[in-house]
């Protein structure tokens, strides 16, 4: 096992430490750097903020793994991943720019506030020059802000909500996951392909934000496909047992059932549907169906059988065979025994992204690096063609439509890819509604 | 001075000058060493120990002066950032306006609240006011996200109005003109001080308060607060209504904590709903009596251990831990470091689960307690002539 | 109409975990006069018994099967339980199909014991400490025992399906006279009520019918005089513990297949347990019961989209809103006793 | 016209009549003992007056006012103090604190926020208090915790307390109850003392017949929730009905 020292301010590590320390006692302000945390001492610090206690800390425990796991790979350890895929050449396997790599972690228990607070401590203490991570809409927001005004980078994790590269879209701020408009336009030909035009569908719909905007880009996909929407019932964040939103479903004359719920909530309402045995009926003449519109791979275990043959979609799975797949999911398989996670695989994509685009632009100033990122044509990573639009920062790619296996045969096994939906038909131009209202502003340095 | 007698001026110096120099308390060690890990000295944490510092002031005027419970004080939290933010999108980035109106909110709100739940004592309030919290949690995530955006958080955007703001006032949170994430840093004999603007206002305004405390501590209402825990009914016959002095203690303690939640929102300008949820109430209780309730100084210490373990804990991983054990043979050091990566990174939560249950076995007065009985291990040859008090 | 039978049956069935969990609550309290904080991580614990077992059962020898190949490429390495190859593959499916109605005979002397650790090595020390350090160091051990079994499975759900046997739902609806599907219900929730209708009765009379349940509620109600008779009350209040903890595992346990349970479900069922007793009246048996039932149905008509569309956001924080208005109409809740708790 | 009138009161919990008709009058600047068989009622009527219960029936006038409804912290502001039968006191404060309290609360009422100034600089409050526990001879005692004091000393503060508001009416609930005869004898005398000095009018409750006629100038017998005697202590002793209503007691 490759190890990394333990990370101290690069700042002090080089001559220019050696000196002041002799020297009288300095004062100086962050604002003697071209931007902050400018790395020095032939090493640079990424901050990976990820969810370690709470309800999503195996998700936060996999991206984890992906960080340590690129972070070798950038410094020329293990069998370099996708490194030796992606179209890019940049990357050298020296680290990024010549500095060596090292890294601080931090938990951001899925709460917005912890999450900006374990962000600052790495800004501030550790001099991360990058913040990366998260498991939810929310905490990836809160930071994209937190990272914009401190003047550092900011490669978004698991983020579904089509805000962060919508209303609350920042400069400093890319996102390589998919949204909810994507996931819809991805599901809606394949539901209609599958379960007919004359769909009438019920939704139930987490309520907060994430929810809401996936449930508005679901509906609207689906009813341009001929579908009505019977209903959308909001269901509190905090529930546990979903028996009392589930139970009308049935009478209500729907023959479809959306659950536009992720995570924990995910789990028990789906659990909750397939014990009403609403799977069972007929109605309208058809066969109910239930539909997830965004699935992980690793929650959905924790739903059981209860997946089998339930559609949904999804941004990267590890049974892809693409070269840049199947690089990934051997360096990954074989140092942790167990085939990565999609939120494991978008944040060793992001990581890579930015080493990539740091040599390119020959600086690790958020300036220079957004410039590099933005408009940036790539393959290689697992996801067909790539590109990262300039207007809004959101990566766009194919996107996966996947359904419950039927015949897993290993605990790992448990989705199956439908149908790899082009980039083509899940694009949309950046001042669709959906997505309007913010603006991306002027990239920060923050010196 | 201050009006103080000698013994509390000298306590009050004490503690102004202590949180003067936390940016040379909580940075004890070389950047170079292998302990820098635990240097606390960075701008947040130093803001936030102030600040919940401030908040678990105010709290131990309700619950250590008057004995009630209150589970619900988040809701103060929240509401206070709320108001602040809502200041700066519509007003000014000064944090002044910010900052009193989300005093005057949370003292509103402290108002009804407090006046309903304070119908009841014992749990029954307990409960009471951890339902308002709950409910004031839930409908700021849901239904009132126009107010509060939700999941995501009130934050500021550059198309916001503040009529107040010239074309060049600074886009982010200040104090006429002085930005609150503005730090001078001092580098000196391999150490690296950090002095923040945020900080030293929080401190000022954390100094203010614990000023304030002790004057309430040592008042006459004060001992009324405290006749209110000992002892209602013989308040009652003694012709003192009881319910508006627990009630003025409530709503001073939730002006505390709307402060506190003011001042969180100047640090960083966002508000999430989860700061209204009941575990940010419990942890203010928990800080309380971490560092002795009834206690001055207690809560304070109590709020510094807490965001200390939280900020500091939670980022140390099995990467650092093995540069920790480098130097020990290869089974050893993994052995060592699996043991400690159950207490640190994502493990941090069980040490803080430990850490209550021993000092709420062992030292019951919390770590005031912990500090006075060292204080009489190693002040025992002086006092030994001293007269024992006979209250012990 | 319907979907009112329908929302009775679910707040029913809601009711029924509220009241177990605030049964053994309120046992504790009444027995011991503590505050246990760590009573939803007993119901947590609970609900890992049954995955534990599950883990058991499904030990497995494992063996290579070269004719397929796992996510690397190598050789899939197949697992095929012990209990299968020991009893016959059928016969094995089947016990590993039934491990959570196995798992209640394997988890009551688990929880007994843990109930008994529990009181004697902790509690034990805090029945003179004030009520907030009862809350407090039970509040740590909650947090000690739902780290410890994040540590061991992880901190995402964990499956545990009930048997076949009870898949698929009942129509009830058809039962009393309305149209088939109008009113169909889940098996497994349909036994979970009466299972929790049985313990909760079980509880009642062992309480009234037996001597050592006579001596308990005599206990309770002043604890010097019963021990001036000469009885050890004491011993008799450590066994009750042990009987909540059980009360509170099995409800843990039967309820593993409605939702799959993860580490800190024990906190989410925390608050709402506590609001529940407050509102049946601290120390009041039948009073938990009854909150129980009456919070779970007002949360399930609360949900439905009729009252949802007069008023949004009514299912969010109506147990809160029934709480407040019951503790104030009723300063002691809806059976409490006077002077509990409120100083 | 008595300091404290009672007219017709009857008080009943569900069927158990426990007050019947009481008239009752007690004498400005006369100590008034009420006493009675147990379960006579004693504790009921006390509690009428302080406005602990409400009377189902009658009036209770205290210098012409009716204390009916009234709170018992507004009761207390009128001056009427309560000394309980296990001494209620501040437990957890110095008895100089528990002193204060009292004093305070003659001065600003029911309630004041003085939030800002500090004990210490209330120089008259504080005169006041240690000269009243220099009067009851607690003077050593003033810093020690009142939950450390012995009962008979609590018994001794509550008296200070209730005495430093100078109450018009001292109501006390069996002031010797559970006390040895050294302890009754010197709480006689403090009594005594008290009486002499200030004139306070008292009313006693009480059990202790040494104590009452030592110390009573009027006694009131209740028997089964009604006054069956008023009168002088001289004539209560030999009283038929009083007689009566003792044995009667004893013989069930």
């Amino acid at each position: 096992m490759s190890l990394i020292k333990p990370t101290r301010r690069g700042l002090l590590k080089g001559g220019a430490f050696a000196g002041a320390a002799l020297a009288a006692p300095t004062f100086f302000t962050s604002q003697a750097n071209a931007y902050t945390n400018a790395p020095s001492g032939g090493s640079v610090t990424l901050g990976f903020n990820v969810p370690q206690t709470g309800p999503y800390a195996d998700e936060g425990g996999d991206e984890l793994r992906a960080y340590e796991l690129a972070v070798e790979h950038l410094n020329g350890g293990g069998d370099g991943g996708m490194m030796n895929t992606f179209s890019s050449n940049a990357l050298k396997g020296n680290g990024i720019l010549g500095n060596k790599v090292e890294y601080v972690t931090g938990d951001t228990q899925t709460k917005s506030d912890a999450a900006r607070a374990s962000a600052k401590s790495m800004i501030e203490k550790d001099g991360a020059v990058m913040i990366s991570g998260g498991s939810s809409s929310g905490v990836a927001i809160a930071v994209q802000g937190l990272c914009q005004e401190a003047g550092v980078i900011f490669m978004a994790g698991l983020t579904h909500s089509n805000d962060t590269t919508g209303k609350d879209k920042k400069a400093n701020g890319f996102r390589h996951f998919f949204n909810g408009y994507m996931s819809a336009a991805a599901l809606a030909p394949v539901l209609e392909k599958m379960y007919g035009s004359d769909r009438r569908a019920y939704h139930l719909t987490a309520d907060y934000t994430w929810g809401w905007t996936q449930q508005e880009s679901i509906q609207a996909a689906t009813e341009a496909k001929g579908w009505t929407t019977v209903n959308n019932v909001l269901t509190p964040l905090a529930t546990t047992d979903f028996s009392s939103y589930v139970a009308p479903v049935l009478n209500s004359g729907a023959d479809i059932l959306v659950l536009n719920h992720y995570g924990g909530n995910m789990i028990n309402s789906l659990t909750a549907a397939v014990q009403f045995g609403l799977r069972d009926k007929m109605v309208n003449g058809k066969q109910f169906e239930i539909v997830v519109p965004l699935y992980s791979r690793l929650m959905a275990k924790g739903a059981g059988e209860n997946v089998k043959g339930i559609f949904g979609s999804t941004n990267w799975h590890w049974s892809l065979q693409d070269e840049g797949s199947k690089a990934f999911v051997k360096s990954f398989g074989t140092k942790y025994g167990f085939p990565p996670s999609q939120a494991a695989h978008t944040v060793y994509c992001q990581t890579l992204l930015y080493a990539d685009a740091c040599e390119r632009a020959g600086t690790h100033n958020p300036c220079g690096v957004g410039e590099a990122l933005e408009g940036f044509k790539f393959s290689g990573l697992g996801n067909g063609d790539v590109e990262y639009r300039a207007d809004d920062h959101q990566c766009f790619k194919d996107v996966l439509v996947v359904k419950g296996k039927e015949n897993p045969t290993s605990e790992f096994d448990v989705l199956e890819v439908v149908e790899v939906t082009p980039r083509a038909q899940v694009e949309y131009a950046p001042d669709h509604p959906m997505f309007a209202g913010g603006e991306l502003g002027k990239c920060n340095p923050g010196a | 001075m201050l009006g103080l007698n000698k013994k509390d001026s000298k306590f009050l110096i004490i503690v102004i000058l202590l949180t003067l120099s936390t940016p040379f308390v909580m940075q004890p060690f070389s950047e170079a060493s292998a302990l820098s890990q635990f240097n606390g000295g960075y701008p947040d944490l130093m803001q936030r120990v102030a600040i919940f510092g401030i908040f678990a002031i105010g709290f131990n005027i309700l619950f250590g002066l008057t004995g009630y419970l209150s589970f619900g004080h988040a809701a103060f939290l929240g509401v206070g950032s709320y108001s602040a933010v809502w200041m700066f999108k519509l007003l000014s980035m000064n944090i002044i306006p910010g900052i009193v109106l989300a005093v005057i909110m949370s003292g509103i709100f402290a108002l009804l609240i407090g006046y309903v739940s304070l119908r009841r004592s014992g749990i029954y309030f307990s409960i009471l006011t951890l339902a308002f919290a709950q409910m004031s949690y839930n409908l700021a995530y849901s239904v009132l996200t126009p107010i509060t955006n939700g999941e995501t958080g009130l934050q500021v955007r550059p198309s916001d109005v503040r009529l107040l703001d010239g074309a060049n006032a600074p886009d982010y949170p200040n104090l006429f003109g002085w930005t609150m994430s503005t730090s001078y840093k001092w580098e000196v004999w391999g150490h690296l001080f950090t002095f923040n603007v945020g900080f030293y206002v929080c401190a000022f305004i954390a100094i203010c308060a614990f000023y304030l405390s002790l004057r309430i501590f040592r008042s006459p209402f004060g001992l009324m607060l405290r006749a209110v825990k000992s002892n209602q009914n013989r308040m009652s016959y003694t012709g003192l209504n009881p319910r508006p002095y627990t009630l003025a203690a409530f709503v001073i303690s939730g002006m505390y904590a709307g402060l506190a939640g003011g001042l969180l929102a100047s640090m960083d300008p966002l508000a999430g709903a989860e700061r209204m949820q009941w575990t940010v109430g419990g942890e203010v209780v928990v800080m309380t009596i971490l560092g002795g309730a009834g206690t001055l100084l207690g809560p304070v210490l109590g709020a510094g251990a807490i965001k200390y373990l939280e900020n500091i804990f939670s980022k140390i991983n099995e990467n650092i831990l093995h540069g920790w054990f480098d130097f020990l043979p290869e089974g050893m050091e993994n052995f060592f470091v699996w043991l400690f990566a159950r207490f640190t990174g994502d493990g941090w939560h069980l040490t803080l689960g430990l850490l209550f249950m021993m000092v709420v076995i062992f030292l019951p007065g919390g770590l005031m307690e912990g500090a006075d009985r060292i204080r009489k291990r190693f002040g025992r040859k002086s006092d030994d002539n001293s007269p024992s008090n006979p209250a012990e | 109409m319907d979907q009112i039978i329908l929302q009775l049956l679910n707040g029913l069935d809601k009711g029924s975990a509220y009241a177990l969990i605030a049964l053994g609550l309120t046992l504790i309290f009444g027995t011991l006069g503590v505050v246990n904080f760590a009573h939803g991580a007993l119901f947590m614990i609970g609900s890992f018994c049954a995955v534990t077992l599950q883990k058991i059962l499904k030990i497995s020898q494992i063996s290579i099967d070269e004719t397929k190949v796992d996510f690397l490429g190598n050789a899939l390495k197949v697992k095929t339980p012990y209990v299968e190859i020991w009893f016959g593959e059928a016969t094995g499916q089947m016990i590993i199909d039934w491990s959570v109605p196995l798992a209640i005979i394997f988890s009551i002397p688990i929880m007994l014991f843990i109930g008994w650790a529990m009181e004697r090595g902790l509690i034990k020390h805090f029945y003179n400490r004030p009520h907030a350090d009862q809350i407090l160091v039970t509040f740590g051990l909650a947090i000690v025992m739902q780290e410890i079994i994040k540590q061991f499975f992880g901190a995402n759900p964990i499956p545990t399906p009930a048997p076949d046997f009870f898949k698929g739902s009942f129509d009830f609806g058809q039962f009393i006279g309305f149209e088939v599907n109008k009113i169909i219900y889940p098996y497994w929730r349909i036994i979970y009520f009466i299972f929790s209708a049985i313990i909760i009765s079980g509880v009642f009379s062992f309480l009234r019918f037996t001597t050592f349940g006579m001596v308990v509620r005599a206990g309770m109600v002043d604890r010097e005089t019963v021990g001036l008779l000469g009885i050890n009350i004491d011993k008799r209040f450590t066994i009750m513990f042990g009987v909540a903890a059980s009360v509170a595992g099995l409800a843990g346990v039967m309820y593993a297949p409605i939702n799959s349970p993860n580490f800190h479900m024990g906190m989410d069922f925390l608050v709402l347990s506590f609001v529940v007793v407050v509102v049946g009246g601290m120390g009041s048996l039948p009073g938990a019961v009854l909150a129980g039932f009456m919070l779970g149905i007002l949360e399930s008509f609360a949900s439905m989209n009729e009252i949802k569309s007069i008023l949004p956001g009514i299912d969010q924080i109506i147990i809160y809103l029934v709480a407040i208005i019951i503790l104030l109409t009723r300063p002691r809740g809806l059976m409490g006793k006077k002077g509990v708790m409120e100083d | 016209m008595g300091i404290l009138e009672v007219q017709n009161v009857n008080k009943s919990f569900g069927g158990l009549k426990a007050l019947q008709n009481v008239n009752l009058s007690v004498e400005e600047g006369t100590i008034h003992a009420i006493i009675g068989p147990n379960g006579a009622g004693k504790s009921t009527l006390l509690n009428c007056f302080v406005g602990k219960l409400m009377p189902d029936t009658g009036s209770v006038l205290f210098n012409g006012q009716s204390l009916l409804g009234k709170k018992p912290y507004d009761i207390n502001q009128m001056g009427v103090s309560r000394v309980f039968q296990t001494p209620e006191i501040f437990g957890d404060l110095t008895v100089l604190e528990n002193v204060l309290i009292p004093c305070f609360a003659k001065r600003d009422g029911t309630f004041r926020m003085h939030a800002i100034e500090t004990v210490e600089d209330e120089v008259d409050i504080r005169e006041k208090a240690e000269k009243m526990l220099i009067d009851v001879d607690m003077a050593d005692n003033m810093q020690m915790t009142a939950s450390s004091l012995s009962r008979g000393d609590k018994r001794r503060l509550e008296m200070a307390m209730c005495l430093s508001q100078d109450p018009q009416l001292l109501l006390l609930d069996e002031p010797t109850a559970g006390m040895a005869r050294a302890d009754t004898n010197n709480t006689i005398g403090l009594l005594a003392r008290i009486q002499e000095r200030r004139h306070i009018t008292m009313a006693i409750i009480e059990h202790d017949m040494h104590v009452v006629f030592s110390l009573a100038q009027k006694i009131s017998v209740l028997a089964q929730g009604t006054v069956i005697v008023e009168d002088l202590p001289e004539n209560i002793k030999g009283h038929p009905k009083v007689k009566e209503a003792y044995l009667g007691e004893a013989a069930e």
